[in-house]
């Protein structure tokens, strides 16, 4: 029986799963609860798009409202980490790491290694990319390929609210730090979710569509917008292989290579930034790895080399479309 | 206090703009026509024009998310402003900024910012390059009370008191950041308590009074364009809309924003008392309302009827060049 | 002050041994031996001692770039601390960390830091971690005058007051941060000063003298065991050597360090004192002093004896698994 | 006739000069004098490695020791650069990135878009780079990638003294923020440089080497070691064109792509670890531009997918050596 649900549901229900399953999952943020020290009502926000709502009412304590300080109670979730919880932290909108990434990037992420394997540091940073809201520079970036680029760190970018369930699951499990990227314009995306619970195991790539004329690799929004434009090119006979490789950081290479033996051509698609991005990232890998089987240039649809705008006209502009990933696969055939 | 008649309808008429200005961005944004996300400067205007009343073009302040007020009291077009606000690509950032990132360096504006404690740092700079340009300007950073808390804000207390920069801070302790009380989260009494831990003068003012916000800035303006050093000034005001458009305030007691209103209202206050002590009479007051309300109305079917960008803006202005 | 003879001996030796270790490694950089950076913490030992004697295991401290100290005091093993500085295999991190990251978390030492000001906001967690796992354990960071500027350290002031964490943040004032005088880079009198501003208690104390070291690190860690919240302490004190070995200390008077060894030595004040008022005699100290030695010889010679690292380790130990 | 000095040197030399040229260029950092508040001498350090040793005796209040706050003094340049200035901050080393990165990456890189063109920031960061010294994971990254991959930087990696001098200039006058990323293991570099002022404009590639068998794109000091690399290589009959496109944002793609459209085959040798790094940044644009040209894999060289190690034999190994990079031209052919 289908039991249709949004992405955000799908993130409460796994932060809630895993908090009855495990006393050690403990959750931080700017407001998750909302309301500490006011004289309304304690969980007047559950985070600003209410992704945690209700979790103060189940497990109070464990969860907990922090000052604007993303050093301080980042820093303190890869403390409390490396002592033993397995905290989960909420980085408001990713946009925000310039003021706390040092405590992810030279602490959580490299521990294990400086120490000399002694330590463990499961710790799940939440925070939301993407543009679409209008929500211009400052809370629109998808800066995932920044920390895919550090050792150490786990990349997970969820593209449905199955996957996103499945994949927090794993990441609250994981005994590595792991950065979850959610995408404002999946906030609100239903699908059909299991209500018991289920991990999705890191680096493992999801063929979302089967075909053999292309292979197409998208991250988080860019595979919805990846099977728009999987179905138009249908139409006209082309067949394209989508997938979603889940994380970025492990990336799940094989399984693309795989598809380019089949297809010889690819196109990644990737919100973030051209230069140094994942879209990059994965033609340069393939290319060193499947290069006899590419029959054509490695296609990168990207947003350009600019901020993210404000005006709604720039910004659609901005993100990566169908149109746009189409007008890709057409130039290589 | 020593206002005269022009300047008191020039504290009345911008702290009028303001509220004018969000009470109709208010109202439009429920239209759904104004994209993204727009924080509200009602309730605290009389901290923005009790300190940009002492400033020119030349003094540069740094502003927050919440930054219309910053901006109308600092002399921004108020057409542009709006423009802005609607994507235009004739507003103040050609469409490119939004509410959060407004900006006008010609007017000493350096922008609305996104990161919560981006500025401080920021006028830090400001104050230094005042010190270089030896013009006597100051630089005044506005930040919240969730801001106050931010590693950023404290090292530019401490790094303004080092290089003893022209420099003042005000914490405009609205109450909350976002959600959460400020009682909460500032681990201390008064923000302004904080000032002694980096060798600066501190002082708690009465957000709601304009002529005390004046004043108090006025003293620490004054003393940082002598040379004497920065200041950090908190200003206890409150926020009459919520956090953003769309917030639903549960965290706030039922009457709370009623009852503020009318017992704390700084234009009331103004009002009140100008008249009270026959500084001015209520025709001034109504007139100004008056022009000011179309002012407002021009600005929002002005922005409305412009164009938005097109496709070529997208790519340009990323650098100054960029071969 | 009641530390038994078991007590005094104890501290006297963790002293000594810092002292030693310090002094050796000097030496041994000075050959050309030792790759990296090394900071010494030769002068500083009363600090480290002082406070880490009211730790067990259970209880975390977070260490700075100076960190050898505070491993030593905290109960690393000395024999994988000196492996590691010299990079072998067998060293406390495998060769990996060096003396910038020497740490080991069976015995609560949560690492050295190459980031100044990165300790404090993971001693935040360790107090957290400590709350929930309701062992009654507290949490030490240690930071130089310097770090104590850092918006990290600052932000966590704050956070441990408002979470109420039963953290101790330790300042160590030695006057400088690299070249910089901290009567210069620290913006109000005494460091302990900012207390005020985070609703904490502040206390200075004499960082030479262990056992006024001992006795205000007693109360602040009693008192966060018993969950009164969190203390800020600053150590006045004095590093025997340059920033890192190779440091000429031009910013330094000439006899400074010289001076200063004379009149605020603390292991010299330790000796004094316990051998003035009766509590240990000549031969104690002696034997410690030899025995310290011994160890000292042992750890560098199985240090510059042991394997190195070989080509499979590069790339274990980044992740627990990566498939 | 030839003046041998120190990259040490040129970089001092290219500050000095330009702030004798224009009153506008302050400097700033931690102890880039050294001594300030302290009883012994001034002007104690001039930075931790010396390169700005002499400033203060010349310029005085020009040059500024900062507390340790990185945030507020890197800021502070960003503000004074917005306000007319040109100021020249030091980050000690690019590593410390994560407590300052806001300032940089959402503060000066961006106001000039999200202000409408009506800003401009003339900072300059000079920052340190690499490995190689035994410093550990917190003293040795190559992050230029992430610099790269933000809109609105520009992104400088000199390969030698002369370079140094040039393109430091170059970034002093230069209207946009500039990060300027000097390799330790290059400091006691020598070569001849013209004791005059010049500037070496950004985005023009110089090739460094003739050759028509493969080209090699290196940054920093893999522009030395691949030198090395081509050397050796010579010997066995294979001539390698070696490419330093001095900045990696912008990037003389052009250049790359005729020196491929020559060789067929490309070399990227890159300090900083592998994912989304320069080195698949160029692999991808070049696979994208000259796929017809290619008759191999883009080899990527580059650290591996872990911390810098401390231990030098460690150490040794996570460098690209001249040896790698023969290794992975041999394999192409
Ligand atoms: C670095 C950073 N953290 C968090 C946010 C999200 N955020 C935006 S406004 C805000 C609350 C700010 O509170 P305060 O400083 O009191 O200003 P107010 O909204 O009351 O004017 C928060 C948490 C942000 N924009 N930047
Ligand atoms: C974020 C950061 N900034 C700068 C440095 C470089 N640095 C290392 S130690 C040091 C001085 C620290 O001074 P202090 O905190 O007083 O400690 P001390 O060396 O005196 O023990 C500096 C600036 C660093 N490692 N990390
Ligand atoms: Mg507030
Ligand atoms: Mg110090």
């Amino acid at each position: 029986m289908a039991r249709i649900i949004t992405f955000r549901e799908a993130v409460n229900e796994a932060l809630l799963q895993e908090m009855e399953r495990d006393p050690k999952v403990i959750a931080m943020g700017e407001d998750v609860i909302g309301g500490s020290g006011a004289k309304g009502e304690m969980d007047a926000w559950g985070g600003p798009f209410g992704f945690t709502k209700g979790l103060y009412g189940k497990f109070g304590d464990r969860i907990m409202d922090t000052p604007i300080t993303e050093s301080a109670f980042i820093g303190a979730a890869v403390g409390a980490a490396v002592c033993g919880m397995r905290p989960v932290a909420e980085l408001m909108y990713i946009d925000f790491m310039g003021v706390c990434f040092d405590q992810i990037f030279n602490q959580a992420a490299k521990f294990k290694y400086m120490f000399g394997g002694k330590a463990e540091t499961p710790v799940v940073i939440r925070t939301s990319i993407g543009a679409g809201l209008r929500a211009a520079s400052h809370h629109s970036q998808s800066l995932y390929p920044i920390f895919t680029h550090i050792p150490g760190l786990k990349v997970v970018v969820p593209s449905s609210p199955y996957e996103a369930k499945g994949l927090l699951i794993q990441a609250v499990r994981d005994n590595d730090p792991v950065i979850f990227c959610e995408h404002k314009s999946l906030h609100y995306i239903q699908e059909d979710v299991p209500e018991g619970s289920y991990a999705i195991p890191f680096g493992e790539a999801n063929i979302v569509r089967d075909g053999g004329d292309v292979t197409i690799v998208a991250f988080g929004l860019m595979v919805q917008k990846s099977m728009e434009a999987a179905s138009k090119l249908a139409k006209e006979g082309i067949q394209c292989e989508v997938i979603d490789p889940r994380t970025t950081s492990p990336l799940d290479l094989e399984t693309i290579v795989e598809s380019v033996e089949k297809t010889g051509y690819l196109v990644v698609v990737d919100e973030s930034n051209p230069r140094c991005s994942m879209a990059a990232d994965i033609s340069a890998q393939v290319s060193d790895q499947a290069f006899g089987s590419l029959r054509g240039p490695v296609k990168m649809v990207t947003a350009p080399h600019c901020p993210p705008p404000f005006s709604d006209v720039l910004e659609d502009l901005y993100i990566p479309s169908p149109n746009k990933i189409t007008e890709a696969i057409r130039s290589l055939k | 206090m020593n206002l005269n008649e022009t300047q008191l309808l020039q504290a009345y008429r911008k702290m009028r703009q303001i509220r004018a200005f969000e009470d109709r961005v208010h109202e439009e944004f429920a239209t759904g026509e104004i994209p993204g996300f727009v924080h509200l400067y009602a309730g605290e205007e009389a901290s923005a024009v009790g300190f940009c009343m002492h400033l020119t073009d030349e003094d540069r302040i740094a502003s927050t998310h919440r930054g219309h007020g910053h901006c109308i009291a600092k002399g921004v077009e108020i057409n542009g402003m709006m423009s802005e606000i609607y994507g235009r690509r004739n507003g103040i950032c050609a469409g490119k900024g939004g509410s959060m990132h407004i900006a006008d360096l010609e007017k000493g504006m350096m922008g609305a910012n996104g990161i919560v404690g981006a500025g401080p740092p920021l006028i830090c700079g400001a104050g230094l390059a005042a010190k270089f340009q030896k013009n006597g300007a100051v630089a005044v950073a506005f930040v919240g009370d969730g801001a106050s808390n931010q590693g950023t804000t404290m090292e530019s207390l401490n790094l303004a008191s080092v290089w003893n920069l022209p420099c003042i801070f005000v914490a405009e302790n609205n109450g909350y950041a976002e959600a959460t009380s400020s009682t909460w989260s500032v681990s201390c009494e008064n923000i302004a308590d904080r000032a002694a831990a980096f060798g600066m003068p501190g002082v708690v003012v009465d957000g709601h009074d304009f002529f005390a916000v004046y004043e108090v800035a006025g003293e620490a303006i004054k003393r940082a364009r002598e040379g004497g050093g920065p200041s950090l000034i908190e200003c206890k005001l409150n926020r009459f809309y919520g956090h953003f458009e769309g917030d639903a305030q549960k965290y706030r007691l039922k009457d709370e924003v009623k009852n503020l209103k009318q017992s704390n209202d700084c234009l009331k206050k103004f009002a009140d008392k100008v008249l009270d002590q026959g500084l001015l009479n209520k025709k001034h007051l109504a007139e100004i309302d008056e022009l000011v309300a179309e002012e407002i109305d021009f600005a929002v079917n002005h922005a409305k009827s412009s164009e938005k960008p097109n496709s070529a803006d997208l790519l340009t202005d990323v650098y100054v060049n960029y071969p």
